[in-house]
């Protein structure tokens, strides 16, 4: 495949819980579904463990989008994390989308360690809603020097 | 006022209290400053009350309560909230402080007044009706309504939530929900439209902190952006990160803890409404998890320390309302 | 709008809510007056088989007693839908069900003004 | 200054034929105190292992970056031969390459770009890593099984047979529970009490087993491997030590008219009583609410004919406190209360009788010697009414309601539809002139033998099952009931003249369970059973490190489950007491002092219960000292998820091993 210089490549931060999603995204791998390069995965032990900080830091230093994926609800390996992720992020991308940023930018998602085909397909959706965006320019200029 | 002073003077001499934290002028006789007065005399020298009295002397007591010996407070409405939360947080040792509860009819705001285009202001009178205003361009009158910032204009509730003595009758909870009728008016707005009126304004920020250090849920000992294990500490000339991310992160972490007591708006010399953030949050956690009031007691979990089973998705931020 | 959607909307009942128990129609003092029985009802409006309802006299035949509503274990409040689908079929134009000149022949001197006054509210438009 | 090595994995052709990964390693050669970097076909190879081992002796190396597999394939094997060269295993960071790189994509070129993207980040963050060094801490033999019914009693003779001292801590004044009061048993029909009474007699006699009776639990602080609780010991005003369990002061009590709880109040017993014969510890106890001794001072009669000398009036409860490794919740079970479920004239008829009074009316030990007699001629049991010949069993009386208000539970109480087949058949058996009808809204049969069973109580025993439910009895003039109910399956509705109304009410987790769950940081979900750590993998822990669950407590089961999941509970007790040291998982939380505001915000998040608070003096700048509230976890406890550090507004909790530095440093490699 001929890579296109000026095609647009999104860059996709994932944050991902160690114990279904990581697993997920092996499953993914292992079962060879393809998703694009562009998604670069952080692992961490449980979706609760994610900062917001973490993802502002993502889009700051030019991530086009960043997912969270954990364990569906119910199912979380500490049994409660990702009910707080839940609210958490909740808030937070109606914040972000409260300043103007683009939502579709943001994405929780759960993913199973058994879902490795949703993982695939979440991401091929997720990279390809934030191609159409381009640039994640807003953030980074939230306070713009003019 | 006077009925404060003879009661604060009481307190002092039966030993009640050895302090009393109050407000007094600062530099111009407008511009309010909360004091701490040690005796009658201090009192009847300087101890005011009245319209311009907006600082909420809430936070103040992080650090007095836990000196020696007790202390006497006034709290308006608002301050009361900040207070019960402050308790929540076992941020102030309650057996040290006497809460008496002062009535509050809104503040002026002097940056309204200054909107009106009235400059030179030397100071400001109110009879709780009308305000007069001197200026070195002669004296200006306009009814208080009109004095009001945002905060005071759309004010969430004339009751006192704690105390142990009250001045004067307590007043109701407002529950109109017109304080988010400026974070409407933004939802409403297309993104790009909210975009940028928040570049526009966040872009004036000049990082005093004053925000910050008024703000009665930014009580932390040490601030996560000086925290030097916290990934984002202050490296402003490294990187422009904190300095971007400054109002999102500060807004996050007082999220479902700000009382809404609009201290921020008050103090930020670049006029930035940044009051609105944070009701921003309010408004959704009240439509996301049901109404929640922070600082309405000391007991409750605060909204982002809880959860249900059926709490809704972070979906819900794309399939709302609004415009695209 | 379809019947189905117009009942849910009058009545405000998600009949998804039935678990077929059938506690409304054993509680029912009207079941052996009716054609269609409460949990009948419920069952065909979830599946959206309303006309059969629309034209039953057991309609008229809910005392609207309550009963139903008070014992169903799953809230799902029966009476409401006989009631929502009473009130489709008399907005329909002309069909009251009781019309003002069949009126007196009702009239006996023990009749309650009262009586026929809710009768008109309940049976007509 | 950091001396880091990179290992970049070919996989065979795995990684190799979509990662350039010679390239990869030149590249990770280039960053900032890489000191190493090379390409190896196999490294999870004993040579792959070997050449990490070599290098980190030979070029001192103070941090390894595999590029290779999932850590969750190969992380511990890189960890330990880096332990065995001497670097602390926790300075190992993999590089997924594999499953989330060269897997994944066909490109060569864009597959290497993400490939050094991910080596890169993996870099940055082992700059960050700390040696972590797990913590130890000891382990108190013993285990404590809250709760003495089948349950708890399974567990502990499961425990004590694998060597342990157990106590048992059960509020009655006997253990056994409510299986002692159940007559037969599904789907075998065997009696009750021949089960189960010699196991509670093997408890009494195992010198492992220490039985508190009539005790409850006080308090509980500590943590797994080290609890210390206080167990309260009820007066009896008997001395245990001393009672024969000879019955003599029961036989002569003058309080005759004390409701039997053990005969759900069908009839009366003595103000000092024995609650069955077979009671474990058999030692009389005086209800002191009945009592005329103790109410007024007057009479003493126990006391007198007592031979051993054993009547203590003036008996006061006891406080002992007791060091424990592990604790089982097993606290059982009771129907609900149905006050409110005012159509089925519960409280108007006596002769409407919950399933659990049934068992009793059915018992050779009840109050009717084991002849079915309507309750309203339990004192003329030879008038020919006395026999009911209509019986209406109706199910799901307070379960799978949304009814909240009425105390009724959404859940299905699972055992109803076993034991009123039971029942119904029981009766038909031994009453084969008795017409028996069962009202229900689904028959829920799973289970070994279990629909068979229900089969035959309608085929071979002619039950009448009716689809459909009673919406109301009402009293008759004449004594019987009327039961209005539907038949969906006809579409009628009914009305049956009965002698007799069952009702199968739901059961709920005792009330002390909820205070429990508090003294134990254990969770409770909204049902007030106790919450297990993980709903599929983990369905006998709670979250709570070393608490354990056995029993309805955790949900609704029939004996055979609630003895499967006792013996599960012992095993994972077991498994804990047998190690001499409980070594935790070094990547936990902790808080900066310094930091920390104290406001328990991480405290309410924690699912395990680990962090406290403790007033710590602090010398502040200005020379004076302040005292303020920190937060501090517990290693033995903490289970690593994070939740608290994000919680943290001033940034004070941070994980090892995944610290908000090392996180950011990702980001910050990923996204440079």
């Amino acid at each position: 495949m001929q890579v296109n210089d000026t095609q647009f490549k999104p860059l996709i931060v994932a944050f991902c819980c160690n114990w279904c999603s990581y697993a997920g995204a092996d499953l993914a791998g292992t079962n060879r579904l393809n998703y694009p390069a562009d998604v670069k995965i952080i692992r961490v032990p449980c979706s609760c463990r994610v900062n917001p900080m973490f993802i502002l830091r993502a889009f700051q230093r030019g991530a086009d989008g960043v997912i969270l994926c954990g364990c569906h609800p119910g199912d979380c390996h500490y049994t409660s994390g990702n009910y707080f992720t839940r609210r958490r992020m909740t808030l937070l991308f109606s914040m972000l989308d409260f300043m103007g940023i683009e939502k579709e930018r943001t994405r929780v998602e759960w993913v199973s360690a058994a879902e490795g085909a949703k993982f695939a397909k979440t991401m091929n959706e997720f990279v390809e809603a934030v191609t159409k965006l381009g640039e994640n320019k807003r953030l980074e200029d939230l306070r713009c020097k003019k | 006022m006077q009925e404060m002073i003879d009661r604060a003077k009481e307190l002092l001499a039966d030993g009640t209290v050895d302090r009393v934290v109050g407000w007094r002028s600062g530099e111009f006789s407008y511009d309010i400053t909360p004091g701490v007065f040690r005796s009658a005399e201090e009192l009847d020298e300087s101890f005011i009350y009245n319209d311009l009295c907006a600082p909420n002397l809430s936070k103040y007591l992080i650090k007095e309560s836990r000196k020696e010996g007790k202390l006497l407070v006034f709290l308006k409405p608002c301050d009361t909230y900040s207070f019960n939360q402050l308790l929540k947080e076992h941020r102030i040792l309650r057996e040290n402080v006497y809460v008496i509860a002062v009535p509050c009819t809104g503040k002026i705001d002097v940056d309204t007044i200054k909107d009106k285009g009235i400059k030179g202001i030397t100071s400001i009178e109110s009879d709780g009706e009308t305000v007069t205003i001197h200026t070195l361009y002669g004296d200006k009158t306009m009814p208080k309504a009109e004095t009001l910032g945002d905060k005071c204009r759309t004010c969430k509730s004339k009751k006192h939530v704690v105390y142990d003595e009250i001045i004067g009758e307590d007043g109701e909870v407002n529950n109109d929900g017109a304080r988010f009728e400026l974070v409407e008016k933004l939802e409403n707005m297309t993104p790009d439209e909210r975009f940028e009126f928040w570049r526009n304004e966040l872009s004036k920020c000049i990082r005093c902190n004053a925000c910050r250090n008024v703000c009665p849920a930014c009580s932390c000992e040490n601030c996560v952006f000086d925290n030097p294990n916290s990934g984002i500490q202050q490296r402003a000339a490294v990187n422009s990160f904190e300095e971007n991310m400054f109002h999102l992160i500060r807004s996050f972490h007082v999220a479902g803890r700000c009382t809404d007591c609009g201290e921020c708006t008050r103090v930020c010399p670049q006029n930035i409404p940044l009051h609105l953030i944070n009701r921003k949050y309010i408004k959704d956690i009240n439509e996301f998890y049901g109404d929640y009031q922070a600082g309405e007691d000391a007991m409750s979990r605060a909204p982002l320390n809880a959860y249900t089973f059926d709490d809704c998705e972070p979906g819900i931020v794309y399939s709302r309302g609004g415009k695209a | 709008m379809d019947k189905r959607e117009e009942v849910l909307l009058i009545s405000g009942v998600d009949v998804l809510k039935c678990m077929r128990c059938g506690k409304c129609s054993a509680t029912c003092p009207s079941y052996d007056e009716m054609e269609y029985h409460p949990h009948q009802f419920v069952y065909m409006v979830e599946t959206g088989n309303i006309e059969p309802l629309l034209s039953s006299e057991s309609l008229y035949k809910c005392l609207s007693c309550f009963a139903c509503v008070e014992r169903c274990p799953r809230g799902v409040e029966p009476a409401k839908v006989v009631e929502a689908v009473r009130l489709s079929a008399i907005r329909q134009k002309g069909a009251n069900h009781l019309k003002a000149e069949n009126v007196p022949e009702l009239i006996d001197d023990d009749t309650p003004q009262q009586l026929l006054m809710s009768a008109f509210r309940k049976y007509s438009k | 200054m950091h001396r880091i090595g990179v290992f970049v994995c070919h996989c065979g052709t795995n990684i190799a034929a979509t990662v350039d990964v010679k390239a990869v390693a030149e590249e990770m050669g280039r960053q900032p105190n890489v000191v190493f970097a090379a390409d190896y076909p196999y490294m999870c190879s004993e040579a792959g292992q070997n050449l990490v081992q070599d290098t980190i002796r030979e070029q001192r190396l103070t941090g390894v970056v595999v590029c290779s597999c999932s850590p969750r394939m190969h992380e511990a094997t890189f960890r330990k031969a880096a332990a065995k060269a001497g670097l602390n295993p926790y300075m190992v960071e993999i590089a997924n390459i594999r499953e989330q790189c060269s897997w994944i994509h066909k490109d060569k070129v864009s597959g290497t770009e993400k490939a050094m993207i991910l080596a890169r980040a993996a870099v940055a963050k082992v700059q960050l890593n700390a040696p972590l060094t797990p913590g130890t801490s000891p382990v108190t033999k013993r285990a404590l099984v809250i709760g003495g019914g089948i349950a708890g009693i399974q567990t502990a003779l499961d425990i004590a047979d694998a060597g342990f001292d157990v106590d048992i801590v059960e509020k009655q004044p006997t253990i056994g529970g409510k299986m002692t009061q159940i007559d037969k048993t599904f789907p075998t029909l065997d009696c009750a009490s021949c089960i189960l009474t010699p196991k509670m007699v093997d408890c009494a006699q195992n010198e492992k087993i220490h039985i508190y009776a009539f005790s409850e639990v006080e308090s509980v602080s500590g943590f797994v491997g080290n609890f210390s609780v206080k167990i309260r010991k009820k007066a009896r005003f008997v001395d245990a030590s001393k009672c024969t369990g000879c019955g003599e002061c029961v036989e002569k009590c003058p309080m005759k008219k004390v409701p039997n709880e053990f005969n759900m109040g069908l009839d009366n017993r003595k103000a000092i009583y024995i609650p069955f014969a077979q009671a474990v510890p058999k030692v009389a106890t005086i209800d002191p609410n009945y009592c005329l001794m103790l109410k007024n001072g007057k009479c003493g009669m126990c006391s007198k004919v007592c031979g051993a000398n054993a009547i203590d009036y003036k008996q006061q409860d006891e406080i002992i406190e007791e060091k424990y490794g592990a604790i089982v919740a097993a606290t059982g079970y009771n129907p609900i209360n149905i006050d409110k479920f005012d159509e089925f004239a519960y409280h108007q008829s006596p002769d409407v009788i919950t399933s659990l009074e049934l068992e009793r009316l059915m018992n050779a030990a009840g109050p009717s010697n084991g002849t079915l007699v309507r309750p309203s001629y339990l004192n003329k049991q030879d008038d020919h009414n006395a026999h009911p010949k209509k019986i209406v069993f109706v199910q799901c009386v307070g379960s799978r309601s949304t009814c909240s208000e009425k105390g009724a539970k959404e859940y299905c109480s699972k055992i109803c539809c076993m034991y009123t087949a039971k029942h119904a058949m029981l009766i038909r058996d031994k009453y084969p002139d008795t017409e028996v009808y069962v009202f229900y809204i689904d028959v829920r049969t799973p289970g070994k033998l279990f629909d068979e069973f229900y089969r035959r109580a309608v085929e071979q025993y002619g039950v009448h099952y009716i689809k459909g439910m009673v919406g109301k009895v009402a009293p008759k003039a004449d004594g019987t009931l009327d039961v209005q109910a539907s038949d969906l399956i006809s579409n009628e509705q009914l009305h049956i003249n009965a002698d007799l109304v069952v009702l199968a009410t739901s059961i709920e987790p005792d009330k002390t369970a909820r205070s429990l769950a508090t003294m134990l940081t254990a969770s409770m979900d909204t049902n007030d059973f106790f919450t297990e750590a993980h709903p599929k993998l983990r369905p006998v822990e709670s979250p709570t490190a070393g608490v354990f669950l056995s029993g309805v407590c955790q949900g609704p089961k029939d004996i055979p489950e609630t003895v499967t999941q006792a013996g599960a509970a012992a095993a994972k007790v077991i498994g804990l007491l047998a190690k001499d040291k409980l070594v935790g998982n070094p990547c936990i939380a902790h808080s900066d002092e310094l930091m920390c505001n104290g406001c328990s915000s991480c405290e309410k998040v924690c699912p395990y219960g680990a962090i406290s608070y403790e007033d710590k003096e602090f010398r502040q700048p200005d020379r004076t000292v302040a005292i303020r509230r920190v937060a501090s976890v517990n290693p033995a406890v903490c289970q690593g998820c994070g939740a608290c550090t994000v919680a943290c507004p001033s940034g004070a909790m941070d994980l090892y091993g995944f610290s908000n530095n090392q996180i950011m440093a990702e980001v910050d490699a990923i996204c440079r």
